[in-house]
């Protein structure tokens, strides 16, 4: 057992942030938020760059043009992303590798369903990924419009970098539309939801430096903001829940067999929690700072309001692992622990 | 990353889990809570059983009488201990994750010899003397004073909050040896013997109506200057490796514990029918998500342990624990308010061991630093923000 | 509209304080908390005096020997008692008042349910008011056990100055040992409520006066605990969970109508936070001299767990709540603020 | 306690229930919200429509020009107003509840003349001119300086946070007239006429993308001396009784228009189907407690103030009106929150209103003074805690 990230993991981390520092440097999200138009479509430059990178192909086997790497890898790839706050259908794209020609490349770009609800990018994809049966199926479609099939209608994205359709329908399985691929649907829901869950935690991770920083800087009352204790313990759980989150998605990442869908429930659990109440306190640690446009950290609060709705509410994930609870239950042996001092007690006098 | 074992942590695995079978159905049953002497028994016969099976001191370095056991095989041991049920280090607590390690680590080879072997064949208890009426989260303005009289301290003072002083043989005590040196300094680490003359326990009631605790008194108690560990003034620095260790894998075992009661919890709100509230099972659903990730950052954290050991190092756990230790115990009273609601009105009689448990979580955002402070230290120590007025 | 209590009602609450402090003071707290064989039966002396200040008949007319007062100053006194954590079936002792003989005098103590669950002080009362059909019955009972009609078994009270039993099951209606007496059951468990959400109000703005008591005294770090701003905001939420719960309290006592129940409910619901919540912040605010028997805290944190479980849990008074809601809807005109965006927004574009 | 009303108030909402209904359907649509000088109008028509109808200045002191109604009609007003769907204050507030009580309350007869009947008749609209980049929470480091020059100051600096100012009138300003005075001296209270040369605005954008508020830049702004009201260096007084103003009564209305929306979501919750989860509506359930309570509050405090009003104080709220303020920001944060829960995924549309609100809620807890401070504030000033360093 070794949980730290091998000297290859830090370096993959290393050369994707670097990547995103060189292409999609602040100024850049920046001046997507500000497009005039509404949120743009994915830049097909960086795009393909990605692709060249092998962020798209990566967990596809060397014979197939990938690099042959696994989840926690590509968890690493995706919280750098949610940290630059990268836009574009980055997972659905990574879970259509192999599945759609051009997508492990970077070539073209996938989105993905697993239910009737809100979908990225929907207008500028060549491909959607459907998720709702046992076997995923692939629905083709042309740029420039939302497909007929899916009944969608736009949406004014709370998300500025983010376009957004709200889809009524998915097409029923026996449509000619959508092709059935080789993959198991609930399998790439998992994954879709653990790296969804990493993108959380690369937010979760920046707001707390946003935080910080904010708080060295700013000074009220003659000394730096983060001299008060109020101020410093809002900073300090946010580090907690970031760190609670990371021990979560990197966990995940590794587990297999029947207890990883737990544990992918709790990774999502925690790094929506991690990046939501994080963008909320470094708002309030901005004071009216953070209530500006100019400020980036509503961007990561919409953006984490946008992912904790994809792949696995919370809800359901807590339905999930108390169900998990509840099996494990049946499981238990009677020792010294397992009795329940209900039982104990029940037994005694009863006036009666 | 990697959370698979390695051949060797399998097989050690499966030689403790054997012994466990063997040897906890022949163990003799818990004594009652408020009987110490029985419990002192109790736990220094397991511990006696550890140590005649090569299990005592798994964590310590050869050169204090350890195994020199790898973080990850300590923490094999603490998981595997607790699932089995085998009873809780109890009385043995100070002398082998506080006062023990700090011996190893700064005592002399004489002081180790005299006094770490005796702890890993439980026939010896240490009780910790940190703490005081008047210095609670501000540990370091403690008042007892030690005067040096020839080859001797002469100590007076009170602490408080000290388990097992009833039952111990020795105490290891902070003592103000310069009262005119700022609040760190100043400090010395002292063995005291409790049964010096001078030395007086008595027992402090806690609001769950155990006494646990108590207050020690020291009227002018003679302890030889050879008793001190570490150089004199020091002692601040030679705390701060025990309490390190207070902060680290101590409390893994009750992670393991927590996430049990979960699952019995679970079984329980089945059985009872408030399983089919979603309000109810939605909170337990949440707190497995809490306690899985615990345990996964006490993995993690071992893992920083042992890369830090293998690179020379002291394996002592850093600022890192405070994340832990600040949502742990916030978690662990969450799980027993959990419990209550789980319970409905039989929560209410303390003959349940979860509503004592829920008693005595209340403790856990306060003792071994507040809430308050581990935030503090988090603030100030790793996110680097300027210190608070 | 006037508020604010009456010169009358200020009087009759000092007078109530006065009592308290001579016949239940502090020390006698304490040594009903220390009893060695566990909680002891309520103090008969101190009963008959509540009795003589017309704690029981104040709502009785002047002619059956009351006062001929309503809640809003019953509502008083109980947050009185609850300030002194004064221990004793009171509630329901007052609401037998005029239905069992010598309740209203204080000769006799009478403890009530109104479904199995915890009954307080079973073992030492006269009578048990049944609350669970539509119209009140009277159990008459010897005192010295607990009566066999209720199949109840004594619990090891997690509130050392309250005796509980775990009642199993109510005596069913055609019963010959229950008399059903003239009063509606609906009603007397609406006021039960409201009562002992003034119990839990009192004990909340104890628990704040205790916590600024011990920030104001004690000192760490070379200054008063309560100039750290850690320290200084639990104090403050305090203040404004018991604000909050007071003007909630007072309101219901004076709410008539169909909407009283919903504001009964929200006074238990906001009472009960405050009384638990603030205890728990108390305690925390004493550090380790908070997790001692002998600070007080414990004993308000214990009876705010007895007391939140009594007569109204907080998962009934939202549903309550919730169904008002839902109520007030169904009654909403259409007007310019009625009107729900949804609508709007389903009428618009949608691509199919 | 007494929660009924009297005859003549009871005549008073009815007499006002019956003016709404006439006028409130005759009103022009509401102008879209980046038209400013739309909006201008539109509130000012509404304004006029008050004067006329005799409702102007409700409960400012007749000397002002006000009727002179209690706190209790002026909550029965804003509650009538609200249920009605009357228009919001919207360009007004500053003047009806800041700057106008200012004035009232500490201008000469010939200001009180000059600037309260156009605010009264909706003739001329004030902004606010007090935060400023550097001094956020703490006002009091305000920087814009005036020097006096003759019969003018001249003025220098930048306010931040100004609602209003493109189609302002007047700005109430405060300015340092005493760089060497301790920061809660040396600051007067200015009337700035916003078409002075030197006046720049720019408007600043949220995050909700909307540009309610704007950046005022002052560059050597020539205000005349008799602009100033109350004595020169003694603002910070002045501007007290203006903010106590902000923290009292003027979120009641909000409250009642809280219940409404709450209301609607239990509507909508029950259209959408997610009525059915037991853990929004019990969550919906405990927000009606709070809004409920929240209301009572504001009853509560308007009594007091009436009390005030009549014992000879000024009817200002005390800081008690920090506790309701703390509260309701953080309350009305969470009811959007649970807006989003019972939309759903539609809660992503930024179209929604209750989207809307749920990003602009998020200045709740920051504006008129974050929530940090209030607890400064309730610590301090009401409970008496010592001052925090």
């Amino acid at each position: 057992m070794d949980f730290r990230l091998t000297d290859d993991q830090r370096a993959l981390r290393a050369g994707m942030r670097g990547l995103l520092a060189a292409r999609y440097p602040r100024e850049r999200l920046r001046s997507l938020a500000d497009s005039p138009g509404g949120p743009p479509a994915p830049d097909r430059g960086l795009w393909q760059a990605l692709g060249e990178a092998g962020f798209f192909a990566l967990r596809l086997t060397e014979q197939d043009g990938g690099a042959g790497l696994g989840l926690p890898e590509a968890v690493l790839l995706f919280e750098e992303a949610g940290r630059a706050l990268l836009p574009g259908p980055l997972v659905a794209t990574h879970l259509a590798a192999g599945l759609v020609p051009g997508a492990a490349e970077g070539a073209c770009t996938v989105t993905a369903l697993d239910r009737p609800g809100p979908a990225e990018h929907l207008a500028s994809a060549e491909a959607v990924l459907l998720l709702d049966g046992r076997a995923a199926r692939v629905l083709r479609v042309s740029p420039g419009g939302a497909p007929r099939a899916l009944r969608a209608r736009p949406a004014r994205s709370v998300d500025s970098t983010t376009p957004l359709h709200l889809v009524r329908q998915l097409p029923r399985p026996p449509d000619g539309s959508a092709t059935t691929v080789p993959a198991d649907a609930s399998r790439l829901c998992r994954e879709a939801a653990l790296l969804t869950a990493a993108q959380q935690l690369g937010s979760a991770f920046r707001t707390v430096e946003l935080a910080v920083s904010y708080a060295r800087n700013r000074s009220q009352f003659g000394r730096p903001v983060g001299a008060f204790q109020a101020v410093q313990h809002l900073c300090a759980e946010m580090l907690v829940r970031a760190e609670l989150a990371r021990a979560a998605v990197y966990a995940a990442s590794l587990a297999t067999g029947p207890e990883g869908a737990a544990e992918i429930a709790a990774a999502k659990l925690l790094a929506d929690s991690a990046a939501v109440r994080n963008a909320r306190d470094c708002l309030q640690v901005h004071g009216g700072q953070g209530f500006t446009w100019e400020a980036d950290v509503h961007l990561h609060l919409k953006r984490g309001w946008l992912r904790e709705g994809q792949w696995q509410s919370a809800a359901e994930s807590e339905e999930l692992l108390a169900n998990t609870l509840l099996h494990e239950a049946s499981h238990l042996p009677d020792g010294p622990h397992a009795s329940d001092a209900t039982d104990v007690l029940d037994a005694e006098n009863v006036t009666a | 990353m990697d959370l698979t074992f390695t051949k060797e942590e399998e097989d050690f695995r499966d030689r403790l889990r054997t012994w466990l079978q063997d040897t906890l159905p022949r163990l003799p049953p818990e004594p009652p809570a408020d009987d110490w002497p029985a419990r002192r028994a109790h736990d220094c016969a397991w511990q006696r059983a550890l140590h005649d099976a090569g299990y005592a001191g798994l964590h310590w370095p050869a050169h204090a009488g350890g195994q020199g056991a790898t973080p990850t095989e300590y923490l094999i041991f603490i998981e595997e201990t607790e699932r089995a049920g085998a009873p809780y280090v109890g009385a043995n607590f100070v002398g082998l994750l506080h006062a023990g390690p700090t011996i190893a680590a700064e005592g002399t080879a004489a002081q180790r010899a005299r006094w770490l072997p005796p702890i890993l064949r439980g026939d010896e208890i240490w009780c910790q003397g940190f703490s005081e009426p008047e210095a609670g989260s501000d540990l370091a303005s403690l008042r007892t004073r030690a005067v040096r009289d020839g080859d001797s301290y002469i100590v007076t003072g009170s602490k408080i909050w000290t388990s097992h002083a009833e039952v111990a043989d020795w105490c290891e005590l902070l003592v103000r040896t310069d009262p005119s040196a700022p609040r760190h300094r100043g400090i010395s680490w002292l063995a005291l013997p409790m049964n010096a003359p001078g030395v007086t326990v008595r027992p402090l009631r806690t609001l769950a109506g155990t006494t646990e605790f108590a207050e020690v008194f020291l009227d002018e108690v003679r302890v030889p200057v050879t008793y001190r560990v570490g150089l004199e003034n020091d002692g601040w620095r030679v705390t701060m490796v025990t309490l390190s260790y207070e902060r680290g894998t101590a409390f893994a075992g009750e992670v393991v514990a927590c996430r049990r009661t979960l699952t019995s919890l679970a079984r329980t709100a089945r059985a009872n029918g408030r399983w089919d509230d979603p309000v109810l099972r939605r909170r337990l659903g949440r707190l497995h998500a809490e306690f899985t990730a615990l345990w996964r950052l006490v993995q993690w954290n071992t893992c920083e342990a042992a890369h830090a050991a293998r690179t020379g190092g002291d394996g002592a756990p850093g600022a890192g624990a405070s994340v832990f230790k600040l949502r742990y115990s916030q978690a662990r009273q969450e799980l027993y308010e959990a419990a209550a609601e789980v319970l409905g009105p039989e929560s209410l009689d303390t003959r349940h061991e979860w509503t004592a448990q829920r008693l005595s979580s209340l403790s856990y955002t306060i003792a071994a630093g507040t809430s308050q402070i581990q935030r503090n230290i988090i603030a100030e120590r790793i996110l680097g923000l300027p210190r608070g007025r």
